[in-house]
């Protein structure tokens, strides 16, 4: 049986490969290609977990060696896939998620004369995220870390003459290039330590090692995290990325990729576990985001960046769930699975809708749509309803047991988490309601206009095929897109109450990351009532604003903090001042210095001697007689010298 | 009297000959300078041989004079074809080369 | 006697070179054929070499010694250790490609004096420098080394100062005079790194009396020979500063981008792939080998500056405009992971370092030789006069960003592998340095995807709308060194089976064991 | 003067006269030196007495004749052993026969027979009114310009004088190496002199220059001399002889019979080191050192280019020679106070040469210098004071004269109207021209420059060995960078002749006869032979390596 999970690698990667060396000879099949091999990985997926299933829990662990990687000197790194539960609900949601966001995708791309490019993408990106998850030691994990970082980066970049998208290719690579120096060091202090940065070795000493090294290893985890993840201080790449595709955002940068972070953290359980310090770093940087993620999902107008920042703070519970140690990390992976659902969801219904807008994103455009787009409309509520934990759905029961174990950490650390989350609650609610009504609920503000207003910001060129700039005529999209958007508002409809029910998700995947009850400040139940108070307020207030009044079509001034928010509270700003402009005066000046000094001492030297050079040769100035006195010196010299000699 | 007195008389010639060579522009004036700093060597030759009572000196004095005869032979007549053709026997005129 | 199979190797491509020099004027097309056919053959007894040598086998092997110069102490002994195998096996799978590349580089413009034979003349220059460079990877005599280490570069100046790209911005006069000037700074450079490590060479035949690496190693071994600290780290000086020279290692660095710069892309290959290699190899095996002490002893010097040459390359490859000057920054900082994994006194750093070397001369390869691909099409190497080639030439730009990915080392393709050996071989014993060091990781990805993005993404610029993309020959060059990245960076076991032994020895030589991990260190 | 003295003398005198024997000479083992100096007394009387139109063919083949033969009888007394086991004084000790002698005397007869080639040279020039003419000026006598010099081209006259010249120039050389007595000395020193002004005179173009040429050297040549003669009054003045043992070993002081006077001189240490250093700076001065070499830029670039090619190599060869036999045989007692002087000079030697070279824009000036540079270096052999020494350097000697005719040799054959096109601007893109050309100069060039794989390096290895070995290690130092200084300029006549573009009007290149490639051919293949595989004639060098005392 453990021969499959190399299949589960190969099925996608060979997609790549045919895909992308094929040639325009497989333009007309190539989707098929790639959403078949997919497929094919997530059915060895479910083979996988029905074997699992088979086995008792404590042998639910299946190894596969491949081959010795790099073998030197006192350092081992193999190519072996561990399939484990943790690992397992990886494949599922990935292999799950992406078939489905392929299918989608053969719709959305149709018109896009690359659309086999963007298959063998998706397939590359569905490799390295599977090699990413079932990698059996740092190094191989890393490898995955950084495919999926590639694949990201060509398709964001997809559409590469657009500026703005190579840009925001550009960014997210790069802001993921310092996270993964981060996972780097992390993995050579591994080896320092424990000789070894394989899983087994590695958890197994966890307790000889040093606790200065543990936190170091904890917090270099930590930043790749927070590259890959978007959080806190790493996130500003995640809004430019929804420059790219949105079955892209969807699959990349909702469902999986960005969750990579949280998968790192839980795998890492045993060294958090052992460096509580890099473990309250952990939370701080979960609040954080949770809450900053919020607040510039609230101020969006452009949908995809809304749900955007929305997948920030979501993440961001994550990581505060997964910092809260033992007691966290199951709800952590719990929120991260239903999170996939329905935030893929969400994301697809929003590409439906662009589809029907003529790609357009800015929401002040959009207004009541849900007669004309009622599929959509539905999954995209059903979605709505779980994120914002709507009792009984799946966002529901993952994020209240997040709240409830940052209480549970207890002390003021817990109220402050705990009181973060919460509010963090509250603000989802409202951002997401704003989100709702100015979409689906409101007057027609599309109608006679045409869409793609100087200002706006330009998404998709698939418009430039069709090249519509007169008034939209929203319709509902073909099948092949909206099968998949019911698929996944089922599963976040379901998913979260079939986990939680009888505690399957936590018996299934505790022998993995081990659980502890925590025993919260306050009752289960009252986190449940706040909750509920929080997510009834953020609503309301939401109703007040957009629901109520008409929304205007151009975004008003606003508020200081509603314009920071705009510009994602000037993180950016800051990045763009310090970090791009003194660079380039930095590489400006070197480059100025390599030339002038380090080339200039060697011009100048040569320069030097040619001077020396000119000055002596006028000695030889041709008259005889000159020669004569040089001789005549010379030769009273050698006779003074060699006197001189005698004498000393 | 001293013989080395001769010797004097020789470094005080042979420093003249060395002068004239430096100061004189006309080429025959230089030669026979040149042709001073000879014989004043040959004295020297000739006052070591009688300080040594050996002959060799005086050979090589003999020897001298043969040799500043071949110079004196070549050297006239390079500087008479440079004349001829310059009209000129100033060493400084012959300054085409330098640097 | 068994065949000299070493001699041979280098022997073919320098009978080649005569051969292709000798072809007659007007048959150019012919001399191409032969020059590829040669550089092929040297391939094939490459090859041999690699599957003769055995790695558990003794440290030098396929050796031949012969008397040479006995006035002199010298003989002619060559002989291969794994990081030997392993660059001589890059050398010769390097050299059809170049060969390939540059094709047309050497067709002549303007039909000259009858005698004029640029194209002859360009590949038996390039053969001429193989053979040098193989027989320099072989010498394990000082001084026989030494005469090819220095003979190598009168060919190389050749090639840099008399072939350079067509269509240069500022006219043909003004192009042959800064090609002179960069061939000029390029010989003295070396030449003077080169006589300084004559004298050093002196000394060490006045202190140990002959040049045989085995000698001088027995004779240290038995005490017979005894090293003055202070000499021992004169002459380590000395021979050092050649190597840095060579390689280059910062600040004696100014030297490479120009040649790069000027000379057509194959033979900027030759230099930072193939020729710059002798540099740090010979730093691995005589810098290390003859003056361990001395070495030991350098070391924090050498791995500061290797260090600054890292970031200072780095940085100054995202500062510059012109495509050949930024790849050749970008070799500068990779020549300083090389050096600081030599230098780390490690096994993973020096496996990491010839693993590096044989890497990053793939790497570049391919994406010098696209780039000059792209250049050719153009006739511009500045990185503003392009934009939108993957539109226009999309496999262009797939390759060009497949070399730069290899560039960025991206875990997967073989840089990453040995960057990361070195890394690991710096941190395990002085980890702030390594640390600093990563911050280069996050640079190449920068000067790489600015790189790519000013010239293959954004708009179409009018002047490259009709560019063609990569014709056969072309591909036939990029198509297999990228599947050599890939499947070194897969499965770069093969190289390193033949690596770590000489590694082992190295080591052996320095008297350095590696640390150990703290876990152990505790028991 | 007093009676008795005179009396004394007189009879002293007297007393001699019966006690003076018929002297005995090894005509045999001076063989090589009789050869040549009757070939060239042939030669004068071929001049007196054949007809103008045979005597170009007479002379040539007396020459050739000659060298050969000598250069034979050389390798003759070598197999004998004459250079080693053999090796001893000969001629009642005017001449050593050793080693050293054997080897410099080979190698300058083979300079002078190389030389001679481009002597020889007649199909360089244009034919003048149907006659083939040489470089050498039609009648020397006549006044450049002048209608007696158009009407001597007309008549087709040549200064066939040149090859008893040079002749007797080999003949003084060889006696200058092996000479064993400081009247032999002198007298071999102005015997190749002479003869070397005067070929200096007899340029057929540019006689202006050359006449020039021709005056600086002569008096500057004489006035060296003077010294050097003054200097060797003065030895013999503190030794009471001229013969080299006998100086020797008054100098270290293992005379055994001391006469009063002796004694009285030999306390006297100013007389030896003045007299010392006087004749050393003589034979610096023919080496061309600093401060003794200025007039060798203005010498090179005025004389004919053949006449510079052997000068510049036989006379280093020659003067090197001397300079070692003096240092090694007369005055090693002296050791301790020759060599820190003669290491100054050697530095400011490599320096200067090289350092001045840099801004030259004449062809023969700048390898004026260039061999100014190398003499440098060849001193940084000579103060190594081993035997290691002497053979480092007697085979650069080899190596490099070779490759300096070579070099004037193909200088010779970069012609525009005005003769030879001396000036560097002119040879732009000699490259694209003529490969071939630019290819030799270039492999001489590179030579000069001490690259792998040439005779250049063979001999700097060598000579910076024994220099190092000899504990002078600053001074290797010093001749690498002096070296790296002198490849800049080297590199520079290389870059100009490949890598710029040709002039229109620029020279043409002459193909020479048969005589000139072979001068040149011959270059090439030693500079590579030692350059690839020297190992032959470093045996041989460090065999000859041995004075006899």
């Amino acid at each position: 049986m453990e021969k499959l999970i190399a299949l589960l690698i190969a099925a996608p990667l060979l997609g790549a490969a045919v895909l992308l060396v094929g040639g325009r000879r497989l333009d007309r099949v190539g989707h098929w290609i790639g959403t078949l091999l997919s497929t094919a990985s997530f059915v060895f997926g479910l083979l996988l977990f029905a074997d699992l299933l088979g086995r008792n829990a404590e042998h639910r662990t299946l190894t596969q060696h491949l081959w010795s990687w790099i073998p030197v000197e006192g350092f081992q790194a193999d190519v072996t896939l561990r399939l484990d539960q943790l690992s397992m609900t990886f494949v599922l949601l990935i292999t799950g998620v992406g078939s489905l966001i392929h299918l989608y995708s053969v719709g959305y791309m149709e018109h896009d004369e690359r659309r086999r490019r963007f298959f063998g993408y998706l397939n590359l990106f569905l490799a390295a995220m599977l090699l990413l998850v079932l990698a059996d030691n740092y190094l191989l994990l890393y490898v995955g870390w950084e495919g999926v970082g590639l694949a990201s980066y060509l398709l964001i970049g997809f559409w590469q003459h657009k500026p703005s998208a190579a840009t925001a290719a550009k960014k997210a690579f790069l802001v993921n290039r310092v996270g993964d120096m981060g996972l780097s060091i992390a993995i050579m202090l591994m080896f320092t330590t424990f000789g070894s940065f394989a899983f087994g070795p590695v958890f197994g000493h966890v307790g000889d090692a040093s606790q200065g090294k543990l936190t170091a290893i904890g917090l270099m985890l930590l930043l790749a995290a927070c590259g890959k993840s978007a959080q806190v201080p790493l996130q500003s790449w995640l809004g430019d990325a929804m420059e790219g595709p949105t079955p892209v955002s969807a699959l990349i940068h909702a469902a999986t990729m960005v969750t990579a972070g949280v998968y790192l953290i839980v795998r890492s359980a045993a060294v958090f576990n052992a460096a509580p310090d890099a473990q309250l770093a952990v939370t701080v940087v979960g609040a954080v985001t949770l809450l900053f993620g919020a607040i510039v999902g609230c101020a969006k107008d452009d949908i995809k960046k809304a749900l955007a920042g929305s997948t920030m703070s979501q993440i961001g519970y994550m990581v505060l769930a997964a910092g809260l140690g033992p007691i966290g990390y199951v709800f952590a992976i719990m929120h991260l699975v239903t999170h996939g659902f329905f935030k893929a969801g969400l994301f697809l219904g929003a590409g439906s809708v662009m589809h029907g807008m003529n790609d357009e994103v800015d929401m002040r455009k959009y207004g009541g749509l849900r007669k004309y787009m009622p599929v959509t409309f539905v999954t995209f509520g059903l979605g709505y309803l779980a994120i914002i934990g709507f009792p009984g759905l799946s966002g529901f029961f993952s994020k209240d047991k997040i709240i409830e174990a940052a209480f549970a950490k207890g002390g003021t650390e817990g109220w402050i988490l705990g009181g973060a989350a919460l509010l963090g609650a509250a603000i989802t609610a409202f951002y997401m309601t704003r989100v709702m009504l100015m979409t689906f609920f409101g007057e027609e503000r599309w109608k006679n206009r045409p869409t793609r207003s100087p200002g706006a910001p330009s998404a998709e060129p698939a418009a430039e095929h069709r090249g519509e700039h007169a008034e939209p005529h929203p319709h509902e999209s073909p099948k092949v897109m909206t099968i998949p958007m019911i698929v996944l508002a089922v599963g976040s409809v379901l998913g979260g109450g079939f986990f939680s029910i009888g505690d399957r998700f936590l018996h299934w995947l505790e022998p993995v990351t081990g659980h502890s009850e925590g025993h919260s400040p306050v009752s289960a139940g009252e986190v449940t009532a706040a909750t509920m108070v929080c997510l009834v307020i953020g609503v309301a207030i939401a109703w007040a604003q957009y629901g109520r009044k008409p929304v205007p079509a151009v975004a008003p001034r606003g508020s200081l903090l509603t314009r920071a928010a705009r510009r994602d509270l000037l993180q950016d700003d800051f990045n763009h001042v310090v970090l791009v402009r003194g660079g380039e005066h930095l590489t400006r000046s070197l480059v100025y210095l390599d030339h002038s000094l380090v080339d200039g001492v060697v011009n100048g030297t040569a320069a030097g001697f040619g001077g020396l050079s000119g000055r002596l040769r006028r000695f030889q100035n041709g008259f005889a007689r000159s020669y004569a006195v040089s001789m005549f010196g010379g030769a009273a010299l050698l006779v003074a010298a060699t006197l001189l000699m005698r004498a000393v | 009297m001293n013989p080395v007195n001769y010797l004097y008389l020789a470094g005080l010639l042979f420093t003249i000959g060395a002068t004239g060579v430096l100061i004189r522009r006309n080429a025959i004036v230089v030669f026979m300078c040149v042709e001073l700093m000879l014989n004043a060597c040959n004295l020297a030759f000739v006052t070591f041989s009688r300080l040594h009572g050996n002959l060799d000196g005086q050979v090589f004095a003999f020897f001298t004079m043969v040799v500043a005869a071949a110079e004196v032979v070549v050297g006239l007549a390079i500087i008479v074809s440079l004349f001829r053709t310059r009209h000129s026997a100033s060493v400084d005129d012959a300054s085409l080369m330098k640097l | 006697m068994s065949f000299p199979l070493l001699t041979a190797t280098a022997a073919l491509p320098a009978v080649g070179a005569v051969a292709t020099a000798a072809v007659p004027a007007a048959r150019r097309t012919a001399a191409k054929w032969l020059a590829l056919l040669v550089s092929l053959g040297t391939l094939a007894l490459a090859i041999t070499v690699l599957v003769r040598f055995d790695p558990g086998g003794a440290r030098y092997q396929l050796t031949e010694s012969h008397s040479w110069i006995s006035d002199f102490g010298v003989r002619y002994e060559l002989g291969v250790d794994g990081i030997g195998v392993a660059l001589i096996a890059l050398t010769a799978v390097l050299i059809p490609f170049i060969v390939l590349a540059g094709w047309h580089d050497a067709d002549p413009l303007e039909t000259g004096s009858r005698r004029w034979r640029p194209t002859q003349g360009f590949f038996a220059l390039i053969l001429a420098v193989e053979a040098m460079v193989l027989i320099s990877f072989e010498a394990t005599d000082v001084f026989l080394f030494y005469i090819f280490f220095e003979a190598m570069l009168i060919p190389m100046y050749f090639l840099i100062g008399g072939f350079g790209d067509r269509a240069h911005a500022q006219g043909e006069q003004a192009a042959s005079t800064q090609r002179s000037y960069a061939a000029v700074k390029f010989l003295l450079y070396n030449l003077v790194g080169g006589l300084i490590m004559l004298a050093a060479v002196i000394g060490l035949y006045v202190v140990a009396g002959n040049f045989s690496l085995q000698q001088i190693a027995e004779a240290r071994a038995n005490g017979s020979l005894h090293m003055a600290t202070s000499t021992e780290r004169w002459l380590f000086l000395g021979f050092f500063f050649a190597f840095a020279v060579k390689a280059p290692l910062w600040p004696l660095h100014t030297w490479l981008p120009n040649a790069m710069q000027e000379s057509t892309a194959p033979v900027a290959v030759l230099i930072t792939a193939v020729v710059d290699k002798v540099g740090t190899f010979a730093m691995l095996r005589f810098c290390l080998g003859l003056f361990p002490g001395a070495s030991r002893w350098a070391t924090p010097v050498i791995l500061v500056l290797a260090l600054i040459s890292i970031v200072y390359g780095a940085l100054l490859a995202v500062g510059q405009r012109d495509i050949k000057r930024l790849v050749a920054y970008a070799s500068i900082s990779h020549f300083g992971f090389i050096i600081m994994g030599i230098f780390a006194m490690t096994s993973q750093g020096q496996s990491g370092a010839t693993l590096y070397m044989v890497n990053h001369g793939i790497s570049t390869a391919a994406l010098m030789l696209v780039a000059g691909f792209l250049i050719s099409r153009r006739g511009s190497r500045l990185i503003a006069d392009y934009g939108g080639v993957q539109k226009v030439a999309p496999v262009l730009a797939g390759t060009f960003l497949i070399g730069g990915l290899a560039t960025l080392s991206l875990p997967g393709l073989a840089p990453f592998v040995s960057e990361f050996l070195v890394l690991v071989g710096t941190f395990t014993r002085y980890p702030v340095i390594g640390i600093i060091a990563t911050f280069g990781i996050v640079l190449a990805a920068l000067y790489t995807l600015v790189l790519y993005q000013r010239t293959m993404t954004g708009p179409v610029k009018p002047e490259v709308s009709a560019m063609p993309d990569l014709k056969v020959r072309e591909l036939l060059v990029v198509g297999p060194l990228i599947v050599l990245l890939i499947f070194l960076g897969v499965y770069p076991k093969p190289v390193t089976n033949i690596v770590n032994p000489a590694v082992r020895h190295t080591m052996s030589d320095v008297q350095k064991k590696d640390p150990k991990p703290e876990v152990e260190a505790a028991k | 003067m007093s009676t008795p003295a005179v009396h004394s003398l007189w009879t002293t005198a007297a007393d001699r006269i019966p006690q003076i024997g018929a002297p005995k000479i090894e005509y045999g083992q001076l063989s090589p030196t009789l050869i040549i100096i009757g070939a060239a007394l042939v030669g004068v009387l071929v001049e007196a007495f054949i007809p103008r139109r045979s005597r170009y063919y007479a002379q040539v083949f007396v020459s050739v004749v000659a060298l050969c033969a000598a250069f034979a009888a050389v390798v003759g007394l070598a197999a004998d052993g004459y250079g080693t086991t053999k090796a001893h004084i000969a001629a009642m000790g005017a001449i050593a026969v050793d080693g050293p002698s054997l080897f410099l005397q080979g190698v300058i007869l083979l300079a002078g027979l190389v030389g001679l080639f481009t002597f020889a040279e007649r199909r360089l020039d244009p034919a003048a009114h149907g006659n083939r003419v040489d470089s050498f000026a039609a009648q020397a006598a006549s006044v450049p310009g002048s209608e007696g010099e158009q009407a001597a081209v007309k008549a087709g006259f040549t200064t066939t004088e040149v090859f008893p010249l040079l002749l007797f120039a080999v003949a003084g050389m060889l006696v200058f190496t092996s000479a064993n007595d400081l009247l032999t000395l002198f007298v071999a020193l102005e015997v190749f002199s002479l003869p070397l002004y005067l070929l200096c005179a007899l340029a057929r173009r540019k006689r202006l220059m050359s006449q020039e040429a021709a005056v600086k050297y002569f008096l500057l040549g004489a006035f060296a001399s003077a010294f050097t003669l003054f200097g060797i009054a003065l030895l013999y003045g503190y030794a009471g002889s001229v013969s080299y043992g006998r100086i020797a070993q008054v100098v270290d002081g293992s005379v055994t019979d001391v006469s009063p006077a002796l004694a009285g001189t030999m306390g006297n240490d100013a007389l030896l080191l003045v007299g010392g250093a006087l004749l050393v700076m003589g034979l610096l001065f023919k080496v061309g050192a600093v401060p003794f070499h200025m007039w060798t830029p203005d010498v090179y670039q005025g004389a004919p280019t053949p006449v510079t090619g052997f000068m510049a190599a036989a006379t280093k060869v020659a003067a090197f020679g001397a300079l070692l036999r003096l240092l090694y045989v007369v005055l090693p007692g002296l050791r301790w106070d020759w060599r820190p002087v003669m290491w100054a000079v050697a530095i400011v030697t490599m320096l200067g040469g090289a350092i001045v070279a840099i801004t030259q824009t004449d062809i023969k000036r700048l390898l004026a210098y260039s061999s100014i540079a190398h003499a440098g270096f060849i001193l940084a052999g000579v103060v190594a004071t081993s035997k290691n020494g002497v053979s480092s350097v007697l085979f650069y000697l080899a190596g490099y004269s070779f490759v300096t005719i070579g070099a004037f040799a193909v200088v010779t054959l970069v012609r525009d109207a005005g003769g030879e096109a001396t000036h560097l601007s002119k040879w732009a893109g000699l490259g694209r021209r003529s490969p071939l050309v630019a290819a030799v100069f270039a492999v001489f060039l590179l030579a000069f420059a001490g690259i792998p794989l040439t005779s250049g390096f063979a001999g700097k290895f060598a000579v910076f060995k024994a220099a190092a070995a000899g504990g002078a290690v600053p001074l290797v130092v010093i001749g690498v960078i002096s070296s790296a200084i002198a490849a800049f300029f080297y590199i520079r006549v290389i870059v100009l002749m490949f890598f710029s573009e040709p002039k229109p009007e620029g020279p043409t290149v002459a193909v020479p006869s048969p005589l000139t490639t072979l001068a040149i051919g011959i270059g090439v293949a030693v500079t590579l032979v030692l350059g690839v595989a020297p190992q032959y004639f470093l045996d041989l060098a460090s065999q000859a390596g041995v004075f006899v005392r």
